[in-house]
């Protein structure tokens, strides 16, 4: 079992929310026409052994999506806060 | 009845004012409350209890726990027969009916036992270089006898009647095993103020101070803590509850059983519970097992563990023999012996060492009991049971025996070859155990500062030690769930006791005998001979010698035999055992109820049920339901027929001639609401929402990221910032998901808030030349008329004080109106419509007519949006808006996804009358070899009651580019071809007369 | 070295089994390899052995990490089957059966490859439809495949839950008769043995930490035993793809995911076929030690760590026991992970890379054990030739960028969700 | 007015259950009679709403685990930018709370949306209540991690819910009205063993 600190809801079980993939990569503008940038943003993921931003929405919660850094060999969650302050973070 | 025949006249934690009487291989014996299968049996004289894995050997009791290699038996009969079960884990009751395992036709005679040489033939890896021929496939031929061969007991294949439940727990401090050192860290923690839960696989308190006289001033100590820890409010005790599994983040996996209250399914007490427990900290008090010797024919019934040989003297009160040798290479045996001699058991002790203390040496002489150092045993004598074993002294360097070999009668050979830590659960999340060469032993590697052993388990010894090392565990447990500071509370005094030592001369192996077999793992038949073998082909490493000899791989997991195996092999490789290393370490430590890690979401209750606000009413009135993803949806109605495929017939005809009714409750709502709501909708939809006029709806299709198709439904604008969303009913919460996704993740500047609505609003479809009129009844005040509400136009409106919405849209092409009112209201205003339009012949049709009405009008649906179509495939590729970007747009432009022979969506007509059409047939051109990918499929069909023959959507590589084409739809599965013909999708009303009506 | 045979252990069996050579050598790595194969997986070991046996390329190492077959061709649920109806998936994995059915014969290696027949189950009539067009897909290119009505699932598998209280009724299915299990580590030693006999090098417990390259070309590899140069380096690690590949500074469409798989203790035969429910990931055959061995779907993040988290075990224990519910009464004897490679189609990766002689095969997801031969086969032909087969052709790393997604299953572009 | 039906009604169930020791520890039911508002704050307007609501209810809760008491009801966090405030009066399904919510909270800086319908309002009362909560809700209840009045947020039996303990021994559930019936089903097949009665539920 994972167990998540979600932002607003306080620490879960992971069976409580959705993975949302890599939240380090940075989506294109919308209406960005650039269809390599789409590409990589769309299909090519770093998934290092090691420390991993994510998205996970809290689904069975405030459904809420945030970001947790985890790493990826120990499991261990080091920090999450909202999707919302992700521009601010990185 | 009679006191049975190995039972001593005192002593024992049974009682013996509870008799119980159970049968063995449908022989009756009796036992006491408290015995278990092991102990009772062993009382009863039974010492062969039942067949080897592979070698079909006779084999007996060889432990008295969780370790049990040997004695698993099956109890129970019919849907209740449980195979496997450790006869010494097993508590008997009234009337159980137990049985030998593998052996045919019975446990004493067995066919299926190989003899010597035939042994050889199957040695370690056998069948991978066999059964290989002559011809391919030639393994089937093989396989069934393996397979008839090799499995342990026999399951029933019927529903397990009983019941099973998971729960979920929170504590400060999980303590798991109460043995001295579990019992004082439980006691620290909890008067250190933590909320603490003890669990102990026994059914009592006290570990291996169970296997001390009843009574002794350290059972009393034992009585005492138990008594003191029961009174605390803040401490939950389960006993017969393993710890079977720990997991990331603290979290332990706990079985507790209730055999012995044999629950009753129905009174809603479960017979096994899975237990997750979040703990903040972990005191791992799971002591040490005792390691057997390897030596020739060391499997044989009466062949057992020294401290098992102990616990049925003390615990149970049972001799497991009357003349015993004990064979050992550490002191900790001495115990046993003296235990053995007090209760009248005649015991020599073949000690390896060369030399033993002289406090041992005192101990037991006290009770006339023979030792013989530099002694081993080296063969045992007996095949059903043992009746002598054959002693060699042994070189004090290589531990090879030497020649004088002497023979000594004897009907129990108790052994020690040291003690293993339980070191499983501390290693499940990939902490390696750390060799101890002073102990020959694993201890726990380096484990977070939350995860603490105490006791055996770190090598300690001395009661004392485990008792202090306990308590401190269990106050620095406590501090690190944050309760420190209090006191840690007192035990009571630790009675004097004997000092407790090890001195082990590691010895794995007394070989020098070289024909019969020496055992390493027991259960799986792994001999120190195939050992060998796997060394000389080069499976070396300990995880090539464990798949390629199976060693450690069955129920017990090699608790028993994984060290001395590794030893082995560390010897032949001329490694360290360092080196060597052990296998993973993997949950369960013990086997696991499947049932119990289900709980109570199995059948019906597998996944929960999704009803519409209409499921009453359509259970209640004549509805044949359907699964639907979580829903349950109404297939078709019995007014219109027995079978799915007459009513829905019955059912389209309704609605193409008069009027009809459906439940669309299901379809997702979404409400977007916010000043930039239009341009969130702008975004996410190929088509443009910003211009659509407030009391407008709107078709509208989404795509992902990468230009794939994932939901279509239609927007209406009921407010200025203020839209009415409707997803498929499949794709509601992913829709919903990836939408709250865009907004915190993507654009967090739009000001926009989403809720769902699904469960707010019931839906109808009301459709059908008359389905004006229909509503006309039921909303007698609204004006209806086209130019109020023309074709995706919407009404809010209410009816006797309740909101209703009124869409004027169409999924079966007919004049139609999706009305939506409050769940709550839903049935009444179905109702009302239903009553107010009975003149017009008005009923309720289904899902298949649904499926088969937009079929004819040409939408796409379910099994056409199934992820891998672009929105040219489906024919919408002119909804694509050319002055706004929209979600997926770059990527839906790659070549291959505008390539102009994708397959698309076209439709089909059938050009034979009296043959049956099938979905997912594969579609031919004419004159094509029948054979290969097709160019493309059905993806659903139905009869047309407009044209009256079979019609279909497919895609078709071209689409309609080939349109007016003559094609064959193949479905070899049936063998059966079908003449079509390539036609619009839109079957009817192709210029929307009706739709505008 | 000893043929294997019955009579080879008749032979040994009267002289104490003393005859036996090692299955392979343990050899120090040479300086230089004509081709590098980084992972002792299936794959890893099955292109060694074709490289040698198809291409006469036999001046090659694989170079694993730990022991051969530790990795995921060590830890599946060994399902072998070919009922793709992908254009391309269909032809690959049908050759891959072809050779499966050979495989003991020509390794001289018994790995156990038991036809008994896959089901997999529908539970709505639309469920049957889609089957039907695998099925017919699968007969159209000279596949077995039977549909079934629920009365002939009744039949060959009694023990399901037919009754009025399943969740998800079952109303029919489609079998693959050929379709089975192999015995999973015999395919690794099987082929490292047969690769070792044409005489490649198979060199444990090497880890590779670097790729070399001269300018954009690999040359090399960096290992915990010392540089080894190679002409050629293929990367076949399996769960490790975006490791690997990003020391040559590649970056993958390869999300590393953990599945978990699970036995219970040995029974006497009682399931005779491989069955996959239909309503949710799950899948479950008896091994032929008895244990019942199932497995379920990937656990749902991404990690390296190669073990499982327990809600997991119980949302498949729910499947099991809503399947064939005497399952409840049994035990589970062992769980455990592996780490899948999955991508965003959940196809897989045969092929060149943007690094001149670094060839990828990778991106397996749930599927990559009954590929193992055919995977070799045309990896072999890829390195040797520099060139994809036609067989793997659709299995190219930049497909995403033209928009030839291979995606089996319908499941759109979600490597989490697959 | 339409009649209103409780997602209850097709519970075939028994109504009355023994547990294993004969006894009945449990009431188990509907709360009806109540109405559910919802209130979204823009993310730009974040201030704004807040303090709209606030100086109209003259309360703002802080976190979604302590919703606060107001003259309209009770005022629950359940999110950043999301409230919902349940009145516990009954007021037909477009009632007077939606209504006075739309008219007191600025349109540019809040959403306001009627969700009565969307939620089953379920209780569970007596001495084992926690323990057959424990039984699908992962979430501690240990009187000291989950007080008198404290919400959480969580699910039961893979649907959503909202769990507000009203006294020691008794909790509600707001369920998702399609999943009710589950989850009904679900708490008096957990509660079995303790023994069970239904209130307010009529089939
Ligand atoms: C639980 C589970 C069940 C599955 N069930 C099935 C099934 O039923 N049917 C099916 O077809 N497929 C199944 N699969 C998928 C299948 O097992 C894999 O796709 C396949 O085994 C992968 O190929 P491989 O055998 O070469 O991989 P692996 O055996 O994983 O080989 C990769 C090797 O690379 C090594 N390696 C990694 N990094 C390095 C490095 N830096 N240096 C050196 N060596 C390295 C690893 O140690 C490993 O040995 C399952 C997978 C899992 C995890
Ligand atoms: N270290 C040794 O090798 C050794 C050898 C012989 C005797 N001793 C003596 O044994 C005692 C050791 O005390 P201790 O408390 O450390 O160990 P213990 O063996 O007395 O108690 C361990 C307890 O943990 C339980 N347990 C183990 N795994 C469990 C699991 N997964 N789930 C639930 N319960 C589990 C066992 O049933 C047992 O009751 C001392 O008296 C010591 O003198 C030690
Ligand atoms: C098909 C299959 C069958 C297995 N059967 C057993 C078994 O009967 N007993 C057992 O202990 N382990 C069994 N295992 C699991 C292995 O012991 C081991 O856990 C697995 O190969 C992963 O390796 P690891 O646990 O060392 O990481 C089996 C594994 C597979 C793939
Ligand atoms: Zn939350």
């Amino acid at each position: 079992m994972l167990r998540i600190t979600c932002p607003h809801c306080g620490e879960r079980d992971h069976t409580e929310f959705r993975y949302g993939g890599d939240a380090t990569k940075r989506r294109p503008l919308h209406g960005s026409t650039d269809a390599a940038e789409w590409h990589d943003f769309v299909f090519v993921f770093d998934n290092p052994k090691g420390w991993h931003s994510e998205y996970w929405q809290h689904v069975l919660g405030c459904r809420r999506w945030f970001v947790a850094e985890r790493h990826t060999v120990t499991n261990e969650i080091r920090t999450t806060y909202a999707a919302r302050e992700r521009g601010a973070r990185s | 009845m009679s006191t049975p025949w190995n039972r001593l006249p005192h002593g024992g934690r049974i009682d013996r004012q509870k008799p119980i009487s159970f049968t063995f291989d449908y022989q009756r014996h009796f036992g006491f409350a408290g015995d278990t299968i092991a102990s009772a049996l062993l009382a009863n004289g039974e010492r062969l209890v039942g067949r080897s894995f592979k070698y079909h050997r006779p084999r007996g009791v060889y432990s008295a726990g969780i370790e049990e290699p040997n004695a698993l038996v099956t109890v129970g009969t019919g849907n209740r027969r449980e195979p496997n079960v450790p006869a010494t884990m097993r508590e008997i009751s009234e009337g159980m009916v137990v049985e030998s395992q593998n052996n045919w036709p019975s446990r004493t005679l067995d066919l299926m036992s190989f003899n010597q040489l035939a042994g050889k033939l199957i040695s370690a890896g056998f069948y991978y270089k066999t059964f290989m021929g002559p011809a391919q496939k030639s393994w089937m031929t093989y396989e069934p006898f393996i397979r008839r061969a090799a499995g342990l007991g026999k399951a029933s294949t019927e529903p397990d009647p009983d019941r099973y439940e998971t729960r979920h727990a929170f504590t400060d401090v999980l303590v798991i095993g109460a043995g001295p050192a579990g019992l004082a860290a439980a006691h620290a923690a909890a008067t250190s103020g933590a909320r603490v839960v003890l669990v102990e696989q026994d059914r009592e308190l006290g570990g291996s101070l169970l296997s001390e006289p009843v009574d002794s001033a350290l059972d009393q100590w034992r009585a005492e803590v138990e008594s003191d820890l029961r009174r605390r409010d803040s401490l939950t005790i389960l006993t017969r509850t393993t710890a079977f599994g720990l997991y990331d983040h603290n979290t332990v996996g706990l079985l507790e059983t209730r055999d012995h209250e044999t629950p009753k399914p129905e009174s809603g007490r479960a017979r096994h519970v899975v237990v997750t427990v979040r703990a903040k900290a972990i005191v791992f008090a799971t002591g040490a097992i005792e390691r057997p010797l390897v030596f020739n024919n060391n499997d044989r019934p009466g062949v057992m563990l020294a401290s098992a040989a102990r616990t049925y003297v003390s615990r149970y009160a049972v001799k497991p023999g009357t003349r015993a040798i004990i064979v050992t290479n550490n002191d900790t045996a001495y115990r046993a012996a003296g235990d053995l001699a007090r209760a009248g058991v005649q015991v020599v002790v073949a000690d390896m060492r060369a030399e033993i203390g002289s406090e041992v040496r005192a101990e037991t002489s006290a009770h006339g009991i023979e030792i013989r150092t530099r002694t081993a045993v080296v063969d045992v004598a007996g095949r059903h049971g043992v009746h002598a074993a054959r002693l060699a002294e042994i070189d004090d360097v290589e531990s090879k025996p030497k020649y004088s070999i002497e023979a000594r009668s004897a009907d129990l050979v108790a052994v020690s070859g040291g003690w293993s830590p339980a070191v499983h659960l501390t290693s499940h999340l990939g902490v390696k155990p750390v060799w101890r060469a002073d102990i020959a032993a694993f201890v726990p590697g380096a484990l977070p500062e939350t995860q603490i052993p105490a006791g055996a388990v770190t090598g300690v010894f001395s009661l004392n030690e485990c008792i202090v090392g306990g308590s401190e565990a269990g106050v620095r447990a406590a501090t690190m769930a944050g309760r420190s500071g209090a006191d840690p509370g007192r035990l009571p005094a630790i009675p004097d006791e004997r000092s407790e030592t090890l001195n082990l001369k590691p010895v794995w192996e007394v070989s020098g005998i070289r024909h019969g077999k020496a055992f390493v793992d027991i259960q799986n038949d792994v001999t120190s001979d195939d050992v060998r073998l796997a060394h000389r082909e080069g499976y070396r490493s300990v995880e090539h010698l464990k798949r390629y000899t199976t060693l450690g791989m069955g129920t017990d997991q090699g608790k028993t035999s994984n060290v001395n195996a590794l030893a082995l092999m560390a010897e032949l490789t001329g490694q360290s055992i360092e080196e060597t290393g052990t296998t993973t370490f993997r949950p369960p430590y013990a086997p696991v109820t499947i049932g119990a890690l289900a709980g109570r979401a199995v059948g019906a209750h597998f996944r929960p049920v999704r009803r519409s606000p209409l499921d009453d009413w359509h259970r209640k009135n004549g509805a044949e339901l359907i699964e639907a993803g979580p829903w349950m949806r109404a297939w078709y109605y019995r007014w219109a027929g027995k079978t799915p495929a007459e009513a829905y017939i019955k059912e389209m005809q309704l609605v193409r001639s008069a009027v009809g009714i459906s439940d669309v409750s299901t379809l997702g709502k979404i409400a977007v609401e916010g000043p930039d709501a239009a341009v969130f909708l702008d975004r996410v939809y190929v088509n443009n929402y910003a211009k659509l006029a407030v009391g407008k709806a709107r078709y509208g299709v989404m795509l992902n990221d990468d230009g794939i198709a994932i939901d279509d439904g239609t927007t209406t604008r009921l407010g200025e910032h203020r839209y009415f969303m409707t997803t498929t009913t499949a794709q509601a919460g992913e829709v919903m998901s990836w939408l709250e996704f865009l907004l915190e993740a993507a654009w967090t500047d739009l000001d926009v808030h989403l809720a769902s609505l699904t469960d707010q609003w019931g839906a109808m479809a009301v459709s059908g030349p008359k389905a004006r009129e229909a509503l006309a009844l039921a909303f007698p005040a609204e004006d209806l008329a086209t130019e109020r509400l023309p074709y995706m136009g919407a009404l809010e409106t209410e009816l006797e004080g309740v909101p209703v919405k009124i869409l004027r849209l169409s999924f079966s092409g007919e004049l139609a109106y999706e009305v939506y009112a409050p769940a709550e209201c839903t049935e009444a205003l179905w109702c009302r419509i239903l009553e107010k339009a009975a003149p017009l012949g008005i009923k309720p049709y289904g899902l298949e007519a649904l499926a088969s009405l937009r079929i004819e009008k040409g939408h796409v649906a379910g099994l056409d949006l199934d992820h891998r179509n672009t929105l040219y495939d489906l024919g919408l590729g002119k909804m694509a808006s050319k002055t706004k970007p929209f979600i997926g747009r770059e990527l839906l432009a790659r070549e291959a996804h505008i390539a102009k022979d994708r397959w698309s969506l076209v439709g089909l007509e059938s050009r034979e009358e009296d043959k049956p059409l099938r979905g997912g047939s594969i579609l031919f051109a004419r004159g094509d070899e029948i054979e290969g990918h097709g160019r493309g499929y059905i993806t659903s069909v139905t009869w047309s009651t407009e044209l009256n023959k079979f019609i279909a959507l497919g895609l078709y590589k071209g689409g309609l580019t080939h349109e007016g084409d003559d094609v064959i739809a193949a479905f070899p599965l049936k063998d059966e071809t079908h003449r079509l013909r390539i036609v619009s999708p839109h079957f009817i009303d192709r210029d929307g007369k009706r739709l505008h009506a | 070295m000893s043929r294997y045979s019955a009579f080879a252990i008749l032979k040994n069996a009267l002289t104490g089994n003393t005859g036996w050579d090692r299955a392979w050598r343990s050899p120090e790595p040479r300086k230089t390899y004509d081709v590098v194969i980084i992972g002792g997986g299936g794959h890893g070991l099955a292109t060694a052995y074709y490289l040698a046996k198809n291409h006469d390329i036999t001046n090659v190492a694989v170079v694993e990490k730990g022991y051969i077959g530790s990795g995921n061709v060590g830890r599946n649920t060994t399902i072998v089957r070919s009922n793709y109806m992908i254009d391309g998936n269909t032809q690959f994995f049908e050759h891959s059966m072809k050779l499966w059915e050979g495989l003991s014969h020509e390794l001289n290696f018994n790995v156990m490859m038991s036809h008994r027949g896959q089901i997999v189950l529908a539970h709505s009539p639309g469920a049957l439809d889609v089957l039907g067009r695998r099925g017919n897909t699968m007969r159209l290119n000279g596949i077995d495949a039977e549909l079934l009505e629920r009365e002939d699932v009744m039949k060959l598998a009694p023990y399901l839950d037919f009754s009025k209280n399943a969740r998800f009724p079952i109303w029919g299915g489609l079998i693959q008769r050929r379709a089975g299990t192999a015995r999973h580590d015999a395919v690794a030693w099987g082929y490292a043995r047969g690769a070792d006999l044409q005489g490649v090098d198979i060199l444990e417990h090497c880890e590779v930490t670097g790729i070399a390259k001269d300018g954009n070309r690999a040359v090399g590899i960096e290992t915990t035993r010392g540089r080894i140069n190679a002409g050629k380096v293929a990367i076949a690690v399996a769960g490790h793809s975006s490791h690997v590949a990003a020391m040559a500074g590649l970056k993958l469409p390869v999300e590393s995911h953990v599945l978990q798989a699970f036995v219970s203790e040995p029974l006497k035969p009682i399931v005779h076929h491989v069955i996959s429910f239909g309503a949710e990931l799950f899948y479950l055959s008896q091994s032929d030690k008895g244990g019942l061995v199932f497995g379920g779907h990937i656990d749902g993040f991404n990690t390296y760590a190669q073990r499982g988290t327990l809600p997991r075990v119980q949302t498949v224990a729910e499947c099991a026991v809503s399947l064939m519910p005497f399952i409840a009464r049994l035990r589970l004897l062992r769980s455990w992970g592996g780490i899948q490679d999955m991508t965003p189609d959940g196809s897989p990766f045969i092929g060149r890379t943007p690094v001149d002689n670094l060839y990828l095969n990778g991106g397996w997801c749930y599927q990559g054990f009954k590929a193992t031969p055919a995977s070799g086969w045309t990896f072999a032909h890829t390195i040797a030739n520099d060139n994809e087969h036609e067989l793997n052709r659709c299995f190219r790393l930049d497909r995403f960028k033209t928009g030839h997604e291979l995606d089996e299953f319908g499941i759109g572009n979600w490597t989490y969700k697959q | 007015m339409l009649d209103l039906r409780s997602a209850l009604a097709g519970f075939d169930g028994p109504a009355e259950q023994s547990g294993a020791d004969g006894a009945i520890g449990l009431e188990i039911g509907e709360v009806t009679g109540w109405s559910l508002v919802e209130i979204g704050v823009y993310p730009s307007k974040q201030a704004e709403g807040e303090r709209a609501i606030e100086s109209w209810l003259g309360t703002i809760p802080e976190r979604i685990a302590t919703p606060t008491a107001s003259a309209n009801g009770l005022l629950i966090r359940t999110g950043p930018l999301s409230f919902w405030l349940v009145n516990s009066t009954r007021e037909a399904t477009a009632g007077r709370t939606y209504e006075a919510a739309r008219a007191a909270l600025p349109e540019a800086v809040t959403s306001v949306i009627d969700l009565t319908s969307s939620r089953t309002r379920l209780f569970i009362d007596g001495t084992h209540a926690a323990d057959v909560l424990l039984k699908g809700i992962p979430i501690d209840l240990a009187i000291e991690s989950f007080p008198m009045g404290a919400i959480a947020l969580t699910g039961v039996h893979h649907t959503p819910i909202l769990l507000f303990r009203t006294a020691p021994d008794r909790f509600e559930i707001f369920a998702m009205r399609t999943f009710a019936l589950t989850v009904l089903d679900w708490l008096t097949d957990a509660a079995l063993e303790f023994g069970y009665r239904l209130r307010n539920v009529h089939p």
